[in-house]
């Protein structure tokens, strides 16, 4: 049987395809011309040296940064550009490179900001604070602790995820991003950091979420061996152009990735 | 029957006791809510100086009002409301009088204290239609209001235009407050009568920075300037007004405003500015010779014992000379030395400061007479205009002690106290 | 180990997710309401009502609102005392033009009046942040006053500007005017305030008042989990102005009775004395809010009763000395504890869990 | 010329010089904030402590002259007639570079990285602190202030422009107050060796390294607090400058802090970070908020508008440029 054959077989249809997407801020080109697509339950992963333009690739998926060419088909449709909150509602979650946890609020009220699109009780309900709107707070709750049950962060609860240690937080930041639910899961750097033990955790996290919720996964990550093991398919950008793509051992024999990151020239 | 015999008896106990109480007063009290700090603190000092070494001079003089000594715990308000209201429920037990010297701590005080059963005493400001003892039972503001001042003003003007004054131009630098607001209701009707045209510039607390104001009169060329201000206002008005060259004597400041804190930064500049007055100043009279021989000379004098015969100075012993005498008054009535807040209020219903009072109590040809009666608080309503000397750093008074447009203010009067009456539900006393 | 939470289980999130999940805190608010709602009635006097405590709970209101803007919300504001002039001047008019409404209507609907200012004048925070919007909500202070100073249809047409409260009745018993009772204006405080701060507290534990951390903590974080930022920010000043306006409508009616707007709002009197509270009292924090409002409130008076009444120092003195210490006090809080008397108030619970255990 | 046109241009000169008059209160504010990242709200309180300083110099007034007599009962005032101008004020100077280092030993030391908004209250309370320790010091009463500048209207400028006005109107000259034109000059003068210092001495450049980067400065080894204790100190000369200036016109009195809210549109109008957006800032202002007064205000029947106007203006063009005139562009990242 066949690679292809596997693929079709694991993936359904595309759930997001970038067509030549170019980014650039003033006169800097921080993406040119970079088209792939995403399919349905895989784990997605783009690589590529420091600056190659991996988060700006993210930052336009989830409509932080607007591209200024190319289109994005999402939903069945082609658009311009994605806006943050659209991209929230249709279920697009994300994690930063540098943490963009709240710090000033709990391990468990940063995991139910995840759960605010969810929620639908207005603010006057809220005062009052019975009936539907307690009802609805102990529904979103339940739903948060099977999230901290997965990530075990039972202990951390209610520490304010500033004093928590780099490696926690990222899984606070992860966990935050899981609360929503999402159809598409974008991961920056999710592992960067991180001790052995720690990307071990984190890797399996990924895939557990892969295989039980059928979230499709986008992630960049630098530790080769992580992204071998986990990634479905990879594409790899350099300079903010797209050098190559394809499974884990198509790139693994690469020879543009492979220059591009022993940095040997093309003569 | 037996509770109700008890219920009687207590209730009765708890009268005697409560009554006893109040006729165990020991001294009088004359609580005085003073600025020394803040923004109008140069006008508060001397002002609050003359009250304490009057109040000094009594009791070391005469041992107090018919034997009871004068107690004048001061509280300091820094001209803010909210700690007038802390002072004022801080001191109001046994109070005799209350002298807020502040329009906007007066009107704060007035429905208050009238529930209290304090008498407010606003000497020449605060609110003018309390000059309506019909409405205004428990508040005095004589010897005269704000709306007099302004009238008295304008019947300046018109004695030096020979009584007429059509198309010329008046203009009114106000405090931007209830302060500054309070003559312009005056202005505006005199300005139907005599046919003037009023000019309204407001100046914004605490009033440093008149630039605008200035340039506006400079432009418009008014022929008379009045000024309602207070604190750092007035000498920045002063001073500006001198250096666009406006004729000094054609610029005539309120009461408030005719201190000698307010012309002496101007220097030179302020010779020849007018403000009017109900009180003469200087040091020639007997009460200075007595607050020199028993305060003074005991190195007693109330603050650094500067300001002695200031304006502001002169008027704080007027105003506690007043409040002394309204004393004396209710004592001469209710025929005892311990009288309550109560009582006060009817002494100073019945005080009648004519000359020949005046002269025994020192203050002879100190200012003009006048006679509080059940329907008149505001006092004769008399005020003279007095003139700055620069050379010789002293006020001159250049007029007599004039009244204003009676009918139009008494009819001013009788409309806005009418109206607080209707709002706060008053029954009309006095007839 | 007087207070001890180990053995205190929670079967439901609803009894995790309380507003006191301890037991000890329970009882401790309960009797500080007994005490509140049935005691002290009994024995408030005049000065009580109108030195301390009518102050201390119409500014507490003022500091939750502000807390929510600026503690919770994250947006510094410097222009309390010009939304406080709202929700006073809409009192007076409204009481004016209909004279038989309920009063507690009457300050309700101040309140949402002042809320609506509160969106228009909360619009720039989209683009301003930080100190550059704080400085900038002084032009709604400098804006609102100057207002009410100018246009005679806010007071009324009187003569100078002043406006004085008329009485109004709650449940028969007058709550404002001269003749109101200490107990009644202190009560109708009391009930407004333990309602309203249930209610703030209410918003803050759900989806709202998350929103508002939130966009605090990283607004750009926030926008990426779905939390739209102008909504979120404009509702935090709606509230907010609500809370603030409600307090003000009291201290005109209730507490002063007769407000002059250019004194009674200024800056100096209202808009930093309530950064002050929520500052010393604790951002974010609702018990911070009446800390600080009792901090700020009872200081200048204890100070004040300390040098004059037992010392013996001169008024004048006394009060150079009061503003020293005053502001002298500030720093030193701020350089001990820059969370506020909240914390400190944690940090002794923390200890008291170990006492006598020191470590 | 017309006169309006004449009236607009006076209104126009006015503005500016009232604007001077702010940029130097702002001035301090900008030096500080850029150096120690502190919005020291004291900085109108500096420049009244600093002008009763230099009067209580002049008079000879005998520090906590009230406090003493009062808990002793003595009556010291003044312990000597006069001081020079000179001297006064060269001592008020020390007393100013005094006052910077001790508010760096006992405010700043201690809260060095807190929220801005923290630092900012403890300038606040450092505010209260000096006004009541001036008050005890000098006393609450108003201060004549003469350091023998001039004031009053420029007679020469009322000559000189009266002819330009079209025949047949009854123009009289435009009017300055001597006092703003001397303001400038020293604000110029200022500003000017103010820049010279920063470009051409050591100092000079470390501070401008720390202004850029604490972190940095420190790592090349440049003293932060003793940086500070300079910046506080030429902020508050700066201060006492402006305290001159301001004292001069109105007087010696507590009013005199309140010129700190004069000084806030200017700055967020220029950039808390910009020198010469506190100069130009302050100008703008001032010019706006005097057209505004004499032209707008005349539809209010009366203006005082120029308050708030300032600050609405401000607030208006926030609007447009959200970091100020000058001020360093904020970037948002992920």
């Amino acid at each position: 049987m066949s690679l292809e054959d596997l693929q079709n077989v694991k993936f359904g249809e595309n759930v997001i395809e970038l067509k030549n997407i170019s980014l650039a801020f003033g006169g800097v080109k921080a993406l040119t011309d970079v088209s792939f697509d995403v399919k349905k339950g895989e784990v997605f992963a783009i690589i590529g040296p420091n600056g190659a333009g991996k988060s700006s690739m993210l930052n336009v998926i989830n409509g932080f940064y607007k591209p200024t060419s190319g289109l994005i088909n999402f939903a069945g449709s082609d658009r311009k550009e994605m806006e943050p909150e659209f991209a929230a509602k249709s279920g697009i979650a994300r994690t930063f490179q540098n943490i963009a946890l709240f710090k000033g609020m709990s391990t468990l009220d940063n995991l139910m900001t995840g759960r605010l699109l969810k929620q639908k009780q207005n603010f006057l309900m809220q005062a009052l604070y019975f009936g539907p709107a307690e009802k609805e707070e102990e529904m979103h709750r339940e739903k948060v602790e099977r999230v901290i049950d997965f990530l075990d962060l039972q202990s951390i609860r209610r520490t304010p995820v500033g004093s928590l240690p780099y490696g926690l937080q990222k899984r606070v930041e992860l966990g935050r991003a899981l609360a929503m639910e999402p159809e598409i899961l974008l991961l920056d750097e999710p592992m960067a950091g991180m001790n052995v033990e720690e990307k071990q955790d984190m890797s399996r996290f990924v895939l557990t979420v892969n295989n039980e919720f059928k979230t499709t996964i986008v992630l960049i990550e630098h530790d080769m061996g992580v992204v071998m093991d986990i990634s479905d398919r990879i594409v790899v950008l350099d300079y903010g152009k797209k050098i190559g793509s394809g499974f884990p051992q198509e790139i693994r024999n690469n020879k543009a990735v492979i220059d591009a990151y022993l940095g040997v020239s093309d003569d | 029957m037996r509770i109700k015999q008890l219920i009687v008896g207590m209730t009765a106990t708890v009268i005697a006791i409560s009554s006893y109480v109040e006729i165990a007063v020991a001294d009088l009290k004359f609580p005085m809510l003073v600025y020394r700090t803040g923004a109008y603190a140069p006008n508060g000092i001397p002002n609050a100086d003359g009250f304490v070494d009057y109040y000094k001079m009594i009791n070391a003089r005469d041992g107090g009002i018919g034997g009871e000594k004068i107690i004048h715990p001061e509280c300091e308000t820094g001209y803010k409301t909210q700690v007038g209201v802390e002072c004022y429920e801080k001191n109001k037990k046994d109070a005799m009088v209350f002298q807020p010297m502040s329009t906007g701590i007066t009107y704060q005080l007035i429905p208050k204290a009238t529930s209290d059963g304090v008498t407010v005493y606003s000497t020449g400001y605060g609110r003018t239609s309390a000059a309506n003892g019909k409405v205004f039972k428990w508040v005095f503001n004589a010897p005269v209001t704000y709306w007099d001042g302004a009238s008295i003003a304008v019947r300046h003007v018109l004695k030096q235009n020979l009584g007429n004054i059509k198309g010329k131009k008046i203009a009114l630098v106000y405090h931007n407050s209830a302060y500054g607001k309070e003559p312009i209701r005056t202005l505006e009707t005199l300005a139907k009568k005599h046919g003037y045209k009023l000019m309204l510039l407001p100046v914004d607390h605490p009033g440093q920075e008149q630039k605008s104001t200035w340039l506006k009169i400079r432009r418009a060329k008014p022929d008379y300037i009045l000024m309602w201000g207070w604190g750092v206002m007035n000498s920045v008005a002063v001073k500006s007004a001198a250096s666009i060259k406006f004729p000094m004597e054609n610029f005539i400041g309120i009461w408030w405003s005719g201190s000698e804190n307010d012309v002496l930064p101007a220097g030179q500049g302020a010779h020849g500015y007018k403000s009017l007055t109900f009180n003469a100043p200087g040091t020639n009279y007997q009460v200075h010779r007595d607050i020199k021989k028993y305060v003074h000379d005991k190195g007693e004098a109330s603050g650094d014992g500067s300001h002695f015969g200031e304006v502001l100075y002169n008027r704080g012993l007027f105003q506690a000379m007043v409040q002394v005498e309204a004393a004396a008054v209710a004592q001469k009535i209710h025929g005892t030395s311990k009288i309550t807040a109560a009582m006060y209020r009817d002494g100073m219903e019945a005080v009648d400061l004519n000359a020949k009072r005046m002269e025994e109590l020192g203050f002879k040809d100190f200012a003009p007479p006048f006679k509080n009666t059940c329907e008149n608080h505001g006092g004769s309503g008399l005020a003279a205009v007095q003139q700055w000397d620069a050379k010789a750093k002293k006020w001159n008074m250049i007029t007599e002690y004039m009244y204003g447009d009676k009918d139009v203010v008494n009819k001013l009067i009788a409309e806005d106290s009418a109206q607080y009456a209707k709002e706060q539900k008053i029954a009309q006393r006095c007839n | 180990m007087i207070y001890k939470e180990t053995g205190q289980y929670k079967s439901s999130y609803k009894s995790d997710h309380a507003i006191f999940p301890l037991i000890q805190d329970k009882i401790a608010f309960g009797t500080l309401m007994l005490f509140a709602f049935l005691v002290v009635p009994f024995f408030i006097d005049s000065y009580w009502e109108k030195a301390i405590l009518v102050p201390f709970l119409i500014f507490s209101l003022a500091a939750i609102g502000l807390n929510i803007l600026t503690g919770y919300c994250g947006q510094v504001s410097l222009g309390t005392g010009g939304f406080m002039a709202v929700g006073a001047f809409s009192t007076y008019k409204i009481m004016t033009s209909f004279p038989d409404l309920n009063i507690m209507i009457i300050v309700l609907v101040s309140g949402l009046i002042t809320a609506a200012v509160g969106i228009i004048f909360g619009l720039p925070s989209l683009r301003i942040k930080g100190f550059y919007l704080a400085v900038a909500t002084l032009a709604s202070q400098f804006f609102l006053v100057w207002l009410f100073n100018k246009v005679p249809w806010f007071y009324n047409y009187s003569a100078t500007g002043q406006i004085t409260v008329s009485e109004r009745l709650f449940f028969g018993v007058p709550v404002t005017g001269a003749t109101a009772p200490p107990y009644a204006t202190y009560l109708f405080c009391l009930i407004i305030v333990v309602v309203l701060g249930f209610a703030a507290k209410n918003m803050i534990r759900s989806k709202i008042g998350r929103s508002w951390m939130a966009i605090r903590d990283m607004d750009i974080a926030a926008e990426i989990i779905g939390v739209p930022p102008l909504k979120t920010k404009l509702s935090a000043f709606a509230i907010s102005s609500f809370f603030i306006g409600v307090s003000g409508a009291l201290y005109f009616a209730v507490f002063l009775g007769a407000i002059e707007v250019t004194e009674s709002f200024d800056i100096m009197t209202i808009s930093f004395p309530v950064l002050f509270m929520i500052i010393i009292g604790g951002l974010g924090s609702m018990l911070g809010s009446f800390l600080g409002a009792g901090f700020i409130v009872t200081l200048p008076i204890g100070l004040k009763f300390i040098m004059v009444d037992l010392i013996g120092l001169s008024a004048v003195t006394a009060k150079h000395f009061e503003i020293t210490i005053w502001g002298f006090l500030m720093i030193v809080f701020l350089i001990v504890e820059p969370h506020g008397l909240a914390r400190l108030w944690s940090i002794t619970k923390e200890k008291l869990r170990r006492w006598p255990f020191p470590y | 010329m017309s006169v309006d046109l004449l009236n607009f241009i006076e209104t126009v000169l006015n503005g500016l010089m009232s604007g001077v008059m702010y940029s130097l209160v702002a001035l301090g504010f900008v030096l500080i904030f850029k150096a120690s990242g502190v919005f020291n709200f004291a900085q109108g309180v500096f420049a009244l402590f600093a002008a009763l300083t230099l009067v209580g110099y002049q008079t000879g007034q005998v520090p906590f002259a009230h406090l003493i007599n009062e808990l002793f009962g003595t009556n010291y005032h003044h312990w000597y007639a006069s001081m020079p101008n000179f001297l006064a004020i060269i001592l008020t100077m020390i007393t100013m570079i005094a006052l910077a280092w001790i508010i760096e030993r006992l405010v700043l030391k201690h809260l060095v990285n807190q929220d801005p908004i923290i630092l900012f209250m403890a300038t606040i309370g450092l505010a209260f602190v000096l006004e009541g320790i001036g008050d005890l010091m000098w006393g609450s009463d108003v201060k004549v202030l003469d350091v023998g500048i001039p004031s009053g209207g420029s007679e020469w400028l009322e000559q000189a422009t009266i002819g330009l006005a079209s025949e047949g109107s009854d123009y009289y000259g435009m009017y300055i107050d001597v006092l703003n034109i001397w303001a400038t000059v020293i604000a110029v003068i200022l500003v000017i060796s103010l820049a010279i210092f920063s470009q051409y001495t050591k100092t000079g450049r470390a501070l401008r390294a720390v202004a850029d980067d604490h972190q940095a400065a420190l790592s090349v080894g440049i003293s932060l607090r003793s940086i500070w204790v300079l910046v506080w100190g030429i902020s508050g000369f700066i201060a006492m400058v402006a305290g001159i200036m301001w004292g001069t016109e109105s007087g010696v009195q507590f009013s005199l802090s309140l010129i700190a809210l004069k000084a806030l549109p200017v700055l967020i109008l220029g950039g808390f970070t910009s020198i010469p957006g506190a100069i130009i800032g302050g100008l703008m202002i001032g010019v706006g908020e005097k057209l505004a007064e004499i032209y707008i205000g005349g539809y209010f029947e009366t203006g005082a508008l120029e308050n708030w106007f300032a600050y609405v203006m401000a607030l208006v063009f926030l609007l447009f440029r959200p970091q100020g005139l000058f001020g360093d562009k904020i970037i948002e990242r992920v």
